[in-house]
């Protein structure tokens, strides 16, 4: 009973959905109107799908199946299948739109009168069901369109402020990538199909051959890693975040990257089955190398939406760490240890969605009151924009892993579960652990930093331009959005049952086995496994402790010192009189100790250009930094111009323009083919 | 019951031998100076005075910066009661584990950060930047030692780990304690801002970290960040000697008696590893900002030393 | 009712050269492609009925079964939208001053002439009269890719005629060696009959058979337009009128890929198997497609990069045809249709945007999407939709082909077909996604639509691309399963 | 009677080596008015022999329709067309005349080595005729590869033609009646159409040089 009303609750959600997509093309010309009426619309449908999803989740394992249509057409068949995974990222993308949609009611009004609201709506709605139908989907031709139709619609979003010279550039590159991308799971799909004869997703996997498998993992594992953004194929993912707008990049670093985390778990974990440690390993490695190099090209930017998009990357290696960990756990049959990382991925996964979500949100509303994106234009907000400065606090305590925040919780499992992957008697595998987790804690600290200088450079100091100095608070709608995140941050990072709870029937019902009595003890998480047990935290206790020494402190100030006397005056400028904005510390000198140190990282380099012919008074001094990402430096770059530059010489060596040349290919064509005749 | 008298002691303890430390230190550099130097209880005097002054304040700066010194402080204190300074009168679960540990400092890191900046002060900039690339170049080789640690007893909780290293005698004898003790000793160096690292006695604005975070602070506010400082000290120095120097296995009695012993055993130690603080920052320069690096590689060099001693090269331990 | 088939685009060019006013002109091209249309509807019941349509008349050479109505519908088809669309089109190009008014009775002559030669060759079932009609193709619509008569046209009529004609040259010593190898069995009225042909494939001489398929395919194979002989057909497409453009690339193409389906189906069925042609013409699709890959990379003109992309899709075609499985057959046959659909909706909207900007330079346009709100938008979906992006048409045909290849065990070919699909995608991305955006230098280009009817029936055709993608009326999946199975032979 | 043919079909294959030989303009279409003899005395004697043997007179139409368009027609009409080219000796080939005929000897040992496998071609004694004829649609098309010039081009496309032509004729006896009729009008067709982008050409080009013809490429 209980399934059955998930069902229609879920219909009902995309029914919601089609009707606000359609309610956007109706009042395509009234902006406003059309606007909120569709957001809300997307609101009470987010809603709906948020219950269903948790009514699926605890009415245990069963399966929802709804079958949507039968083509004519050989395999074109749609046909649904929720089972817990697909509900917990369900529910993860529902409680995001909710917050998103009511976010958008105030972000989008600054397109009234000039962009096409009722197509950006529509747009948006669209680009939410092709992504619920890719969690949902039950045979792989229906994943696979939902996929594309994802990929196609968020590169319309992306390249909506299309005008930007950049944001075209980035819609290319990253339509490009994802496609290509999708090019290698269509092969995976496709040698799937060519044993199995069957494209169901819940199928089994028995008939294909061990060697087959591994190069369907391959596949899968570079088109996956292309759309979660994963370093090396990460090169579309801070292009593109940032040139959406912004609550679209909020769905995008939230919850699209994710269906990549699910794909893994759906396409290699649950349907292939973990046949190699290799497989973990490789996913462990480009986990570490996504989240040290994510969060650190993360630091160089002061750009803020492109800030977030790496710091994303970070977050992405930290699940695939927790996966890699899971996968070779698996592969060795320690299935505590497997369900325990598969657990810390999945809850990370949870986190990221929110708090970066939220954090993308903050970053729209800042470009919604300054009209800029560059913290170096930035500074002092936090006294025009109180509230939006604390939810924004809260996101980068979260997103930096500190209590007693959400992200804190899911990276201390993925550091329990890498502890229990260390034993005694596989050398590579424990190097590879403790790597994993100095990469973490490296990977932690720098995200502290990152987020110090966001929050720092641009809420607090002295406005450093007009565009700071006169920004507004922005629309409640917008608080709201972002208020829901922060509140649900603090409160999965103080009580994390809440979600493990579901996560672990999520688990239980894939695994069979569930680590619950593992995970005890009111608020707090202790895990004890294999013959060795390890520590307990509790954020709240620590939280009340915490609380309780601030009050002592307080309390014994009063005592001793008396009454707080203050005194207002300007911040120490060792005498000279007039301190001005531009004297703080600005982002780039923020991050340059860092980009020294990693010279290695960022190639980092610096001209000084001074105009004006007086040696002792030049007119103007220009200082130029620049660092770029060895990645594109030694790998795409290089490869994009052989690309080019071949095949510019094939096209011309081809097609030269003498008829002459073309008569030669038909007659050497004929005498090839009267060869063919006689060996043949 | 138990769990309120833990509380009760470590907060005792911990808050009046924290500031007694820095004194100590700084007697010892006075005399190695040949000075006489200021009284060992200097700091409990200036802590005292501050709270009596009022406190000057950015008229750039917000809220942040009056709420930061309270959670510096309330972080430093919360860190130490995870670390028990006698096994003795711990209870049997603690709240928090290393990891925990580590994220608590990093909380009030954190907010220190953010304050410095908060004042449109260059020197608040200058602090905080540095204190990011010194942090973040330390957090893997503390993480990586004390999981090393950690492993070797098979738990995360600093607790359960001093109880296993107190079973274990003497552990310092195996090059793999040894290794991760000097990892960790650098740590506590650069953590806790001292020669080679960082400068406390200064304010000339090529060396100080530490200092110019706080530049701005006065009063009471001042007093918070000094004292939560020092007790951050403390608590990474009996992290140190708790773990990789247990004591309380020698102790027979049983009782008050014995909880007393043991304090005072601690407090040898802990005064022990202050004059090796001592004798190291007088008899070293401090590093300038980017040879830092080199000392942190040593460090993390050192704990995966140690890791790779125990887990992979031998596996076997004391 | 089939000779009024033929005989209606022969009475249209006879009006055309009676009548010299343009608007009569203009009707009587619609009128005639409608009837056309009616007929063909007639036509494809009668066949659905009867399983073929054959008449006495001219010694009973006309003969239309499942196979060749499919395409003859999809020529007729695209012929009726063509020639909505020419009105519009041609006025403009007067009005711009481009022709001059007396030579649109030319254009409208040549255009049905070609018409007529191409319903000819899918109506008749005599090879050599096929043929002649494919050489006509040639013939009549040689002028028509030279309309504008200036170098670079002429430049690409001339290679147009020289190579399809020795290519066709080449197709009739296949067919020559064809009927060689058939006689002694079967009596002469029925020589180069193709259903007597089939008929008695089996006891036909097969090494003759091998060599006539291998001059068959590379004759045909360059009015497909399958690499290495495509050359003529970049510049011939780039060259033409966009009407003309459609059809050569929409129509053309398919009715000499309607020969080498007619002879794949005799030789694998004389040989028994399929692997002697499967090797060929999967050779051939490969490299027709890595080399609409490569030249798509780096192309700079808008209407060659589409006339590459057709020769890609030819070498899919050729690809799902030489594999021979019904499904591959199945995915092949409706991929003509979707193809045909697609490109021709591309051809005529790079039409409208020639028009505007009055340049095939894709570095000079910009801004597209706001200076032609219908058009812009149907060429940039146009162009996903013919990378095989869901939900549009193209995609459902090619999975099937790619389907139907990994069912066989071909997994390199498939993987290299997937990742060069991906490749040409990544050509269109680079090249041309950029003249959708931005706002164009020159301010003089006022904003909207020339051309109404010719946009209407674009967008038309984009609707039914974007239905058909997911549903397709179970009539035309029947039409596509019987002539499967009459090329499988079942 | 076979004998008779091989020797024809020798004689045709060695007209075009001439043909393959020459320089000037004036010869190509001299060259290839004989080559057109001889296939018409071909087909002729054919016509008669089937005249005789089974009463057909369409073969004898066939020739006749040869005689008139091949032999007279469209030699004239070139003619015309060139009378006023520019030029009237050929200049530069892709190699010298000499490596261009050896490479024709070579086609003709390569037609013979495919071909000879085949049985239906070589059933016990190899059926000379049809190896010489496909190696003159080889040569021909050689031919077209080989001369910058348009005249060569259109030459070539003819001499194919012939190829084709004799190929059907000794290997089948002739295609059926309307099949010729139909390719007769193709030919003339095709060679008007090209005659008249030649004067189009000619005037925008003031050349009739194909090399000019380089616009298109990429």
């Amino acid at each position: 009973m209980e399934v059955g009303l998930a069902t229609n609750l879920f219909k009902a959600a995309i029914l919601f959905y089609l009707l606000g997509a359609a309610v956007a093309l109706i009042l395509i010309n009234r902006h406003k109107l059309c606007n909120i009426i569709s957001n809300a619309i997307y609101s009470v449908a987010s809603a709906l799908l948020i219950v269903s999803s948790i009514i699926k989740i605890i009415s245990g394992s069963g399966q929802i199946n709804i079958s949507l249509f039968e083509s004519p057409i050989p395999f074109i068949t749609m046909n649904i299948r929720i089972d817990n995974l697909s509900a917990i990222f369900l529910l993860a993308l529902s409680l995001l739109v909710l917050c998103v949609s009511l976010y958008s009611m105030g972000y989008i009004s600054h397109y009234y009168g000039k962009r096409n609201v009722g197509i950006f709506n529509f747009l948006y709605s669209t680009f939410i069901l092709s992504m619920i139908f890719v969690f949902t989907s039950a045979n792989v031709v229906f994943f696979y369109i939902a996929w594309e139709l994802m990929s196609m619609l968020s590169y319309f979003l992306v390249i909506f402020e299309s005008e930007h010279e950049g944001n075209q550039r980035a819609g290319i590159i990253y339509i490009i990538m994802t496609y290509v991308g999708t090019a290698f799971l269509l092969i995976g799909f496709m040698l799937i199909y060519s044993y199995t004869n069957s494209f169901d997703i819940f199928g089994s996997s028995a008939a294909i051959p061990e060697f087959a498998k591994n190069i369907i993992f391959i596949m899968f594992l570079i088109g996956f890693a292309t759309k979660a953004g994963a370093i090396p194929f990460h090169v579309w993912l801070p292009q593109a975040h940032p040139a959406a707008p912004s609550n679209v990049s909020a769905l995008m670093s939230g919850i699209m990257i994710k269906t990549a985390i699910y794909g893994f778990v759906r396409f290699v974990l649950c349907y292939l089955g973990i046949q190699n440690t290799w497989w973990g390993v490789l996913i462990l490695c480009i986990g570490i190398v996504s989240a040290v190099l994510g969060v650190a090209y993360a630091l160089m930017e002061h750009n803020i939406k492109r800030l977030l998009a790496y710091s994303s990357v970070e977050n992405i290696g930290i699940i695939l760490i927790g996966l890699g960990v899971c996968f070779i756990a698996f592969a060795q049959e320690n299935l505590l240890l497997g369900e325990m990382a598969l657990v810390a991925a999945l809850f990370h996964t949870f986190n990221h969605t929110l708090f970066k979500g939220g954090l993308f949100l903050g970053a729209g509303a800042i470009q919604y009151s300054t009209h800029t994106k560059d913290m170096e234009k930035l500074g002092g907000l936090i006294k025009t924009m109180p509230i939006t400065a604390l939810f924004i606090l809260c996101f980068s305590l979260a997103v930096s892993a500190i209590v007693p925040f959400n992200g804190f919780v899911s990276e201390w499992l993925t550091y329990q579960s890498l502890f229990a992957n260390i034993v005694s008697g596989q050398a590579g595998l424990n190097i590879l652990s403790i790597l994993a987790v100095a990469a973490l804690g490296f990977a932690g600290a720098m995200a502290a930093a990152c987020f110090v200088k966001l929050f720092g450079i641009s809420f607090l100091g002295l406005p450093r331009s007009d565009h700071s100095l006169n920004a507004k608070e922005v629309p409640i709608t917008m608080k709201i959005g972002m208020g829901m995140l922060a509140t649900l941050c603090f409160a999965i990072g103080l009580f994390p049952l809440l979600i493990l709870k579901l996560i672990d029937k999520v688990v239980f019902s894939l695994m069979g086995s569930s680590i619950l009595e593992q995970l005890h003890g009111g608020c707090g998480i202790a895990y004890y496994s294999l013959n060795l047990s390890s520590g307990s935290i509790s954020p709240a206790v620590m939280l009340i402790a915490i609380a309780g020494v601030i009050l002592l402190a307080l309390l014994g100030i009063r005592i001793i010192g008396g009454k707080y006397i203050e005194r207002k005056y300007g911040t120490w400028d060792c005498g000279f009189e007039a301190l001005n904005s531009r004297m703080q510390y600005t982002a780039t000198g923020f991050s340059k100790p860092i980009k020294i140190v990693f010279k290695i990282l960022f190639r980092p380099s610096r001209e000084t250009v001074v105009t004006g012919d007086l040696a002792y008074h030049p007119e103007s001094i220009e200082y130029i930094t620049a660092d770029e990402s060895i990645i594109e430096k030694y790998i795409y770059n290089p490869v994009c111009e052989r690309i080019k530059y071949f095949s510019r010489r094939m096209t011309f060596g081809v097609q030269t323009g003498s008829i002459h040349s073309y008569l030669t290919y038909i007659f050497v064509t004929v005498l090839l083919l009267m060869l063919y005749n006689m060996i043949a | 019951m138990k769990i309120l008298l833990y509380i009760v002691i470590q907060l005792f303890v911990i808050m009046m031998v924290a500031p007694l430390l820095n004194g100590i230190i700084k007697k010892i550099k006075a005399l190695s100076q040949k000075r006489k130097g200021a009284p060992i209880f200097q700091m409990y005097f200036d802590l005292y005075k501050l709270c009596k002054k009022s406190s000057v304040v950015s008229d750039v700066s917000s809220w942040v910066f009056k709420v930061t010194p309270y959670i510096v402080f309330a972080t430093a204190i919360a860190a130490a009661l995870l670390v028990p300074v006698s096994t003795m009168i711990a209870p049997e679960q603690l709240p928090g584990d290393i990891i925990m540990f580590v994220s608590i400092l990093a909380l009030g890191r954190f907010f220190m950060m953010i304050a410095a900046l908060d004042t449109a002060s260059t020197f608040g900039g200058m602090g905080s930047s540095r204190e990011a690339l010194i942090s973040s170049l330390t957090e893997p080789s503390i993480l990586v030692s004390l999981f090393t640690v950690g492993l070797i007893s098979k738990s995360t909780s600093l607790l359960q780990i001093m109880n296993v290293m107190k079973d274990k005698g003497v552990p310092l004898v195996h090059p793999v304690y040894i290794m991760i003790f000097f990892a960790l000793l650098t740590i506590i160096i650069a953590e806790t801002s001292r020669i080679p690292v960082d400068d406390p006695s200064t304010h000339l604005e090529l060396t100080m970290v530490h200092e110019a975070m706080i530049l701005e602070y006065s009063g009471r506010h001042l007093a918070l960040m000094e004292y939560g400082a020092a007790i951050k000290q403390l608590t990474f120095i009996t992290l140190l000697v708790n773990i990789l120097i247990p004591h309380d296995q020698l102790i027979a009695l049983t009782g008050i008696s014995a909880v007393m012993l043991s304090l005072t055993i601690y407090l040898i130690k802990v005064i022990g590893v202050c004059i090796i603080i001592a004798i190291a920052e007088v008899s070293t320069v401090k590093l300038k900002l980017f040879s830092i690096p080199n000392l942190a590689a040593l460090s993390f060099i050192l704990s995966v030393l140690g890791f790779l001693q125990y887990f992979v090269l031998g596996g076997r331990y004391v | 009712m089939g000779i009024f088939l033929v005989s209606v685009p022969v009475i249209a060019v006879l009006m055309f050269i009676l009548f010299k006013n343009s608007r009569i002109q203009h009707i009587i091209s619609l009128v005639a492609s409608s009837l056309s249309i009616i007929i063909a509807v007639y036509l494809t019941r009668n066949v659905m009925l009867f399983h073929s349509v054959s008449y006495s008349a001219w010694g009973g050479i006309f003969y239309i079964d499942y196979l060749s109505i499919i395409v003859l519908d999809i020529v007729l088809l695209i012929s009726l939208i063509v020639s909505i669309y020419s009105i519009g089109y041609m006025e403009t190009e007067i009005k711009h001053g481009k022709i001059d008014r007396s030579r649109l009775s030319l254009y409208y002559i040549l255009m049905y002439s070609f018409i007529f030669t191409m319903v000819l060759a899918l109506t008749v079932k005599n090879m050599g009269i096929m043929w002649i009609a494919i050489e006509g193709t040639t013939l009549s619509s040689a002028f028509l890719v030279g309309f504008y008569n200036d170098k670079c046209s002429l430049e690409a009529a001339w290679k147009y005629v020289i190579i399809c004609s020795v290519g066709i040259a080449i197709a009739m010593l296949g067919i020559i060696f064809l009927h060689l190898s058939s006689i002694g069995v079967l009596e002469s009225q029925q020589f180069l009959d193709w259903t007597a042909l089939y008929d008695n494939a089996k006891s036909l001489k097969s090494p003759i058979v091998k060599l006539a398929f291998i001059f068959i395919l590379i004759g045909f194979g360059t009015k497909t337009g399958l690499a290495p002989m495509h050359t003529w057909l970049p510049d011939a497409h780039s060259q033409a009128p966009s009407p003309i453009s459609a059809l050569l690339s929409g129509v053309l193409l398919n009715s000499a890929m309607y020969g080498i389906i007619r002879a794949v189906a005799i030789v694998n069925r004389n040989l028994g198997s399929s692997i002697y042609t499967g090797r060929l013409l999967i050779a051939l699709g490969i490299l027709s497609i890595f080399t609409a890959a490569i030249c798509i990379l780096a192309q700079k003109d808008y209407k060659r990069l589409l006339a590459y992309s057709s020769i890609e899709h030819m070498g899919i075609i050729a690809v799902g045809i030489g594999i021979f499985t019904p499904l591959s057959i199945f995915g092949a046959l409706l991929h003509m249709i979707n193809h045909s659909l697609t490109k021709s909706m591309l051809f005529l909207t790079s039409g409208n945007i020639l028009q505007k900007y009055d340049t095939k330079q894709i570095s000079k346009i910009k801004g597209a999407l706001k200076l032609l709100p219908v058009s812009g938008i149907v060429f940039l979906l146009g162009l996903f939709a013919i990378a095989g992006m869901p939900p549009f048409s193209v995609f459902a045909s090619e999975f099937n082909i790619i389907v139907s290849i990994f069912v066989a065990k071909r997994f390199f070919v498939g993987s290299a077909f997937i990742l060069l699909l991906a490749i040409i995608f990544a050509g269109i991305a680079v090249n041309l996604f950029k003249i959708f955006y931005g706002n164009n230098q020159e301010e003089d280009l006022q904003r909207g639509e020339t051309n109404i009817p010719g946009t209407v029936a674009i967008v038309v055709l984009l609707v039914v691309i974007t239905i058909t993608g997911l549903f397709i009326p179970n009539e035309l999946k029947d039409l596509i399963t019987q002539a499967q199975n009459i090329i499988i032979g079942m | 009677m076979s004998n008779f043919f091989d020797t024809l079909s020798v004689l045709i294959l060695f007209s075009s080596f001439i043909l393959m030989a020459n320089k000037m303009t004036k010869s190509y279409i001299k060259t290839f008015r004989i080559q057109s003899m001889l296939l018409a005395l071909a087909v002729g004697s054919m016509a008669i022999k089937s005249i005789i043997e089974e009463g057909r007179f369409d073969v004898l139409v066939v020739c006749l329709l040869i005689i008139i368009l091949k032999v007279i027609y469209i030699p004239n009409l070139l003619n015309k067309a060139y009378a006023k080219a520019e030029y009237k000796v050929e200049k530069d080939f892709i190699l010298n005349i000499p490596i261009l005929v050896l490479v024709c000897c070579g086609l003709v040992v390569f037609c013979y080595f495919c071909l000879s496998t085949i049985d239906g071609i070589n059933d016990g004694v190899i059926n000379v005729q049809v190896v010489n004829s496909i190696s003159v649609i080889l040569i021909g098309l050689f031919f077209m590869i080989s001369r910058k010039k348009a005249i060569g081009q259109i030459i070539g496309f003819l001499v194919i033609e012939n190829g084709i032509f004799i190929t059907a004729m000794f290997s089948t006896q002739g295609m059926p009646f309307i099949v010729d009729m139909g390719i007769f009008i193709d030919m003339l067709t095709a060679v008007m159409i090209l005659g008249i982008m030649v004067f189009k050409i000619n005037e925008e080009f003031d050349s009739i040089d194909i090399d000019k013809l380089n616009n298109l490429k990429g």
